[in-house]
């Protein structure tokens, strides 16, 4: 059997995603031996020209000239899977989103008029089609590893998309939420860190963006319940996949 | 006739970190124009941070590097608690820097490894060196993840770790979850003693410029979390007064703004630097080997920034073990601060060099303004000077062993552009074609 | 059932039984404070085992304050009998079969659990003995020294199902503290072995006075607002009631409620593909609060939480009376302690019972 | 309820000796039963395990008890199945089964059977044709009431001649959409109900398809004369073990795999149709 031909694109990003292909150290020696990291420019010179088999894309479409990007992106892969928050749903970039651009642009840029970014960041899958999607910020090297060895046994990948809570249970940790009354966003964050923030002690802040059926109105009331004051129940949300359809309706809601 | 001019031009600089481009313009056997170009697009950090409660900003800002969020979450927190009047004690201190070691670990694998090393052995990528020379991939590998590790444990991951905040640490790490480290740390401390060894061994071009190497001065031990920012032209100011020593400029074919000492040139921040101005520092075991193989306290040039990495490397090793053995249980996880208006900035020693962040913070301790230099941006002016200073050797080679020796220069500074490019004042170009 | 009746002796005693447990060659289990709550744990000593607390359960929440009677936290005995995560085999490259066999070893005790928690281990004996090989191993080498409870806590219905507060059947020892004595009585051999080796009297009238208005007491405040005649039957014809609309405005979907549950035996099974070629299937706990629990290929069977957790209701209290010839539920109240918006099944199944007007 | 013994979740091995094309996503896998596995009946289903990558229930739609080679035609519908596409013979898969009850055969000797399927839904169902085919005497007539969404989507196309050729037999096909060529019936398979001629009081209905369509039948069947005994179906649910233990496929209080698939309505009518039970 050919090797899988394997690309990595970076967009608007920090690039932690894509480091944590490289990241899996041990693992990467026999992954090599499967897949052809054909485009990987962090990791490699040589780029091997497409169609790829397979294609990661990192980080949110920002400015014109990765509209363009992402749409050749498109067209060279036969699958598209976006890795991280950026990618999935605009990240922590997209928090600009709400605010106006040209205030933001007068703000940090001197020269604001050579600026050419578009008014929102947003996820790669408002331009064009996205096949899979791998949550996290950053993704965890588990889960991509898993994604590539599921998919090259023929499978349609499967990443779980409950809520956070169960892993949290799973884990045995205590709940930060019923304890200490910490928010805490796992009810309505996806699984896939193995609950790592209340392993820790603290609440999740929601870097694998909304479960599926994710209840986030109803965490809301919670949250008033508790007397969280509403800028803090907003700042909760809006973080690093605060973008995302479900947090943005609890976000609007105090915008 | 044929033209005299030539150039060059990387589309995508690879095996850096973040997206750059190389321009390289030669004329009549001059190199005429040397552009590195940082085409990142700019993601308004410190646009939304305003109105951001302190709490968020060391989680908010690592998200600028994947490569290095310990730094920035260490920066951060250290200007925030100035604000606030923390002082965090001993024990959460050794945590910070057994993380932040950890890191350095992480990243100089990462840069020494599979982006660095290949340049001086003629290979794409670390594949080409994992043929020729599989163990001491294996043994970097093995390192790396290590380091990997260290983060795990204090952090809960390695990017954009969770237990971090101001003041501390949201629970107490316990002491036997460290000490699981320990376990390796012998090994570990002989792979990355074998790495330096043969990291001593590889050819390393000749390369003269003078240059102004800027870092903090540790004064018990090799800096990492604060100290006074000394150079070794005599500069010697507390953290506090940066911004006003340094000076900014613009070039319109980058993304990323430039810094100069004030008054003089540009300068070099990173491993090199921390280790020509720290070098007694070391312990006394990497020193060892670097005496052993003619290197000494000084390192002239910028190729050599792959020891001054190895170095480090075997040095953070040896540190951290030291570190778990001396670290207690703290009393509490954190230290809370009182919440109050004012201004704090702070330079811890990234991976790539000093850091430095700066907050204002309103009475409720939301976030007013903020201004982040990281370290690529301090070295990109003296990227372009290391290529110039190649104009003898360049404008007689090829175009692709041009291509070739100039990628290598910029390497050498384990550029991170994604950082370089997070922050104020950015300008949009368009690239030279 | 008791095989002695009760006796009387000192408190101190119980270490004794402890270490009994642990020359036996028990892994002794029982509740032990770790960060801020109660959790079962595997101890060393009786030091180990939390004292001097109380929990205070309320809906949605749960606190430690100093006390001399706790109850429990959110791990059952369900945590080491039907554990969250296991590994059921491994498939190497060339289709060998590894049946992960390390699973079946050791004796484990549990001491100091609460009546509920026994109950819990009596529904799942129902529910798993002679079918999951891990669970009817371990249960069959397995010993419980249960205490009675003297109080009961907010979240508390055992005296409303029937499991509590005093334990009447299926343990080695169950104890009852007052004070500094001890009332004690055995329920097996092994029982009667550990008690041989206290000093114990019969009980005198006094004390059993003392017991019996004790244990009235708790059960007094342990109950729901609801009988369980019946309550199949009710429900079920009912079941069409609008009552799970309302309580869903106040639910995440999280499964918190089943995961802590004692006595849930719900599980998804994964497929964990390794880089060498072999592959691991693992069961892990699954909750049918779980949106992905009745979802098939192109389709869903529960689609509306409402759909989910009227199925959590009817199992516990219907379907598994059908299923196992007992209820689901022992009124131990976690579901209702650790559900981040403290909704209350008590009230659920109360409302739902009151919206037939009888 | 009575509770089987035994639940193991490893499967044992078994090799598929044929591959067969039925449709752009269905394929047949013929296989040897593994030596200690109970020859399955009509109706019963199996687990089928891939090496890593994940193991679904499947009906059994081909026995031969002669040389213990069974079939298993599945359709690409998920994750799992998904990956059935690439499964070659002498391929390895996992096996355990049989599991659950099967059609009621022995019930429905002498007596007129009406099959009526959607989809996938005529796999099960097809072990009772080839029954029916073998012992013909045993049986009254047999009514084959199949529908599909498109013409490309009938399986066993190969086969409805043999099928015609059993003594006392009727095949009514229909799609939902039909293509240039197709000449016969066009609409749900409910409406076929209404033309057959049976007495419903010497006859068995026996149903499998998509959820919403056998309730359609059901009503049709009823409105017929059909008595609540005298008809069952196969239900479908999420399913992890088959062996009554992980919960997932409950209908009120019946495991399907343990307690059906195959139901009869009077049996599970109480709960059948509630919305989202
Ligand atoms: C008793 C029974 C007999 C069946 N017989 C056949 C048959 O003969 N041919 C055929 O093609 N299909 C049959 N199915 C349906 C088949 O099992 C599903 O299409 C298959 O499980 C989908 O799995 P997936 O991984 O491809 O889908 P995904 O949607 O990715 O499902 C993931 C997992 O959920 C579970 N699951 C999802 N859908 C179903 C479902 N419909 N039924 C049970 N579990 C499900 C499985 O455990 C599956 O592995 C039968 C189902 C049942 C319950
Ligand atoms: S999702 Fe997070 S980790 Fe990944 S690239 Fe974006 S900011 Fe970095
Ligand atoms: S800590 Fe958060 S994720 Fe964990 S159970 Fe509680 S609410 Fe859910
Ligand atoms: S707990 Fe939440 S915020 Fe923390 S790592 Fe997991 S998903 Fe991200």
């Amino acid at each position: 059997m050919s090797k899988l031909k394997v690309a990595v694109f970076k967009f608007s990003s920090c690039d932690g995603c894509q480091l944590q292909f490289l990241n899996l150290e041990e693992e990467l020696i026999h992954l090599i031996d499967l897949i052809d990291f054909a485009l990987f420019y962090e990791a490699r010179t040589y780029v091997e020209p497409g169609p790829y088999d397979l294609s990661f894309v990192e980080g949110s479409i920002s400015t014109p000239h990765e509209v363009e990007l992402i749409k050749k992106v498109r067209d060279e892969s036969k699958v598209i899977v976006t890795v991280g928050a950026c990618a999935t749903s605009g990240g922590i970039q997209a928090l600009r989103n709400w605010a106006n651009v040209k205030e933001f642009q007068n703000y940090v840029y001197p020269r604001p008029e050579w600026i050419e970014v578009l008014k929102n960041a947003e996820p790669p899958s408002k331009y064009v089609n996205v096949d899979y999607e791998v949550r996290g910020c950053p993704a965890s090297k588990e889960q991509l590893l898993s994604f590539i060895l599921q998919f090259m046994r023929g499978k349609i990948p499967i990443l779980p998309i409950s809520p956070l809570c169960i892993e949290c249970k799973l884990s045995g940790n205590l709940c930060v939420l019923v304890v200490n009354g910490t928010p805490c966003l796992g009810p309505v964050t996806m699984a896939g860190c193995g609950a790592l923030c209340p392993s820790y002690g603290r609440g999740c802040y929601g870097c694998y963006g909304p479960s599926v059926d994710s209840r986030t109105l109803v965490l809301n009331r919670r949250f008033k319940e508790m007397e969280l004051k509403p800028k803090e129940i907003q700042l909760l949300f809006k973080q690093f996949a605060g973008w995302s359809r479900k947090f943005r309706e609890v976000i609007e809601e105090y915008e | 006739m044929r033209s005299m001019s030539r150039a060059i031009k990387v589309d995508y600089l690879s095996r850096v970190e973040g997206e750059g481009n190389l321009y390289v313009e030669i004329e009549n056997n001059q190199i005429s124009k040397v552009e590195l170009g940082i085409f990142e697009a700019p993601r308004f950090f410190e646009a939304f941070l305003r109105g951001r409660k302190y709490v968020e900003v060391p989680d908010i800002t690592a998200r600028i590097c994947g490569i290095c969020p310990v730094a920035y979450i260490m920066s951060s927190s250290r200007a925030i608690e100035k604000i606030l009047g923390i002082e965090v004690d001993e024990c959460t201190d050794i945590l910070r820097r057994i993380i932040y070691l950890g890191e350095w670990i992480e990243s100089h694998l990462l840069h020494v490894l599979m982006l660095h090393a290949p340049d001086f052995l003629g290979h794409e990528s670390i594949i080409g060196i994992a043929k020729e020379n599989p163990d001491i991939v294996k043994k970097g590998l093995k390192l790396k993840s290590w380091g990997n590790s260290v983060m795990k444990v204090i952090g809960g991951r390695s990017v954009h770790p969770i237990s971090c905040r101001v003041g501390g640490f949201y629970r107490i790490i316990r002491k036997e979850e460290l000490e699981t480290l320990i376990k390796h740390s012998d090994v570990m401390g002989r792979y990355a003693e074998d790495l330096l060894k043969w990291v001593l061994t590889l050819k390393i071009p000749e390369l003269k410029r003078d240059v102004e190497y800027v870092s903090l001065k540790g004064v018990n031990e090799y800096p990492i979390l604060r100290g006074r920012v000394v150079s070794n032209r005599g500069l010697d100011i507390a953290e506090d007064v940066f911004e006003e020593y340094v000076e900014t400029e613009q070039v319109r074919y980058s993304t990323s703004l430039r810094y100069r000492i004030r008054g003089r040139s540009y300068y070099v921040v990173g491993p090199l630097a921390r280790y020509n101005n720290n070098y007694h520092l070391l312990r006394p075991e990497v020193r060892e080997v670097i005496e052993s193989y003619g290197y000494g306290p000084q390192l002239s040039n910028s190729f050599q920034s792959i020891i001054a990495r190895a170095a480090e490397t075997y040095h953070a090793v040896l540190e951290i073990k030291e570190l778990i053995k001396k670290y207690s249980e703290p009393a509490k996880p954190y230290e809370e601060g009182g919440v109050m208006e004012g201004v704090g900035s702070a330079i811890t020693e990234a991976p790539r060099g000093i850091l430095y962040h700066r907050y204002e913070l309103d009475g409720k301790g939301y976030v007013i303004n903020s201004n982040i230099i990281p370290p690529t941006s301090q070295n990109l002016a003296s990227i372009e000077r290391d290529i110039i200073a190649f104009n003898d050797e360049l404008v007689k080679m090829d175009l692709s062993d041009l291509q070739r020796l100039a990628e290598h220069v910029v390497r050498n500074y384990d550029p991170c552009i994604s950082c370089a490019t997070h922050f104020i004042k950015v300008i949009n170009i368009k690239i030279n074609t | 059932m008791s095989l002695t009746g009760l006796y009387i002796g000192h408190v101190n005693s119980l270490t004794l039984i402890f270490d009994q447990l642990k020359s036996l060659g028990y892994t002794v289990v029982g509740y032990r404070i770790i960060d801020k709550a109660l959790r079962l744990d595997v101890l060393k000593t009786t030091e180990e085992l939390a004292r001097d607390v109380e929990d205070v359960q309320d809906p949605g929440k749960y606190s430690l304050i100093p006390g001399n009677f706790y109850r429990h936290g959110p791990d059952s005995p369900k945590k080491f009998l039907y554990p969250p995560k296991l590994l059921l085999f491994k498939v190497t490259p060339k289709w060998d079969v590894i049946i992960n066999s390390e699973k079946y070893e050791g004796k484990l005790a549990f001491f100091g659990i609460k009546p509920c928690d026994l109950a819990s281990i009596k529904v799942l004996d129902r529910v798993l003995t002679n079918v999951d090989e891990l669970y009817t191993k371990v249960r069959e080498r397995m010993a419980v020294v249960v205490e009675n409870c003297t109080s009961s806590g907010n979240t508390c219905f055992c005296a409303t199902m029937g499991t509590g507060p005093r334990a009447r059947n299926s343990f080695d020892i169950a104890y009852t503290r007052l004070g500094s004595k001890l009332v004690i009585e055995a329920g097996s051999e092994l029982g009667l072995r550990l008690i041989n080796q206290l000093e114990v009297e019969p009980i005198d009238d006094n004390t059993y006075r003392d017991f019996e208005v004790t244990i009235r007491k708790a059960a007094s405040r342990a109950r729901a607002n609801f009988e369980i005649d019946n309550l199949p039957e009710l429900l079920e014809l009912n079941i069409e009631s609008k009552v799970y609309w309302e309580v869903i405005e106040r639910c995440l979907g999280c499964s918190n409620c089943n995961m802590v549950c004692p006595t849930c035996f719900c599980f998804d099974v994964l497929d964990i593909p390794k880089i060498d070629g072999s592959a691991e299937r693992v069961r892990v706990w699954d909750g049918c609060l779980n949106y992905t629990y009745a979802q098939v290929a192109g389709g869903h069977f529960r689609p509306d939480l409402w759909a989910r957790y009227r199925h959590f209701v009817l199992h516990k209290f219907a379907y598994w009376i059908k299923q196992f010839g007992t209820f689901g539920c022992v009124g131990c109240g976690r579901c209702i302690t650790w559900c981040p918006t403290g909704i209350d099944l008590r009230e659920t199944v109360t409302k739902v019972l009151r919206g037939m007007a009888i | 309820m009575k509770r089987a013994q035994s639940k193991a979740l490893t499967p044992m091995k078994t090799t598929v000796i044929k591959v067969i094309n039925e449709t752009w996503n269905v394929k047949t896998y013929y296989s040897t039963l593994p030596e200690s596995a109970e020859i399955p009946k009509p109706g019963q289903f199996n687990m089928l395990y891939i090496h890593g990558v994940g193991e679904v229930p499947i009906s059994v739609s081909d026995i031969s008890n002669e040389d213990r080679v069974i079939a298993h035609t599945v359709r690409f519908a998920g994750s799992v199945t998904y990956a059935f596409s690439t499964v070659r013979d002498g391929d390895t898969l996992g096996f355990r089964g049989p599991y659950g009850f099967g059609w009621p055969l022995d019930l429905a000797v002498k007596k007129d059977l009406l099959l009526i399927c959607g989809g996938i839904g005529l796999p099960p169902l097809r072990p009772v044709i080839r029954e029916v085919a073998r012992n013909r005497d045993l049986y009254g007539r047999l009514f084959i009431l199949y529908g599909a969404r498109t013409p490309k989507d009938l399986l066993y196309r190969h086969e409805y001649v043999d099928y015609l050729s059993i003594r006392d037999v009727e095949l009514h096909l229909t799609v939902d959409n039909p293509d240039i060529d197709w000449r016969g019936n066009v609409g749900v398979v409910t409406n076929l109900i209404k033309r057959i001629e049976v007495d419903p009081s010497n006859a068995y209905a026996f149903i499998c398809g998509p959820e919403i369509m056998m309730k359609y039948a059901i009503k049709e069947l009823l409105e017929k004369g059909f008595r609540t005994n005298r008809i069952y179906l196969s239900l479908e649910r999420r399913m992890k073990c088959g062996v009554g233990l992980c919960g997932h496929c409950q209908m009120g209080p019946y495991f399907v795999c343990e307690h059906g698939p195959v139901f009869p309505l009077w049996f599970i009518s109480k709960y059948f149709w509630v919305d989202q039970i």
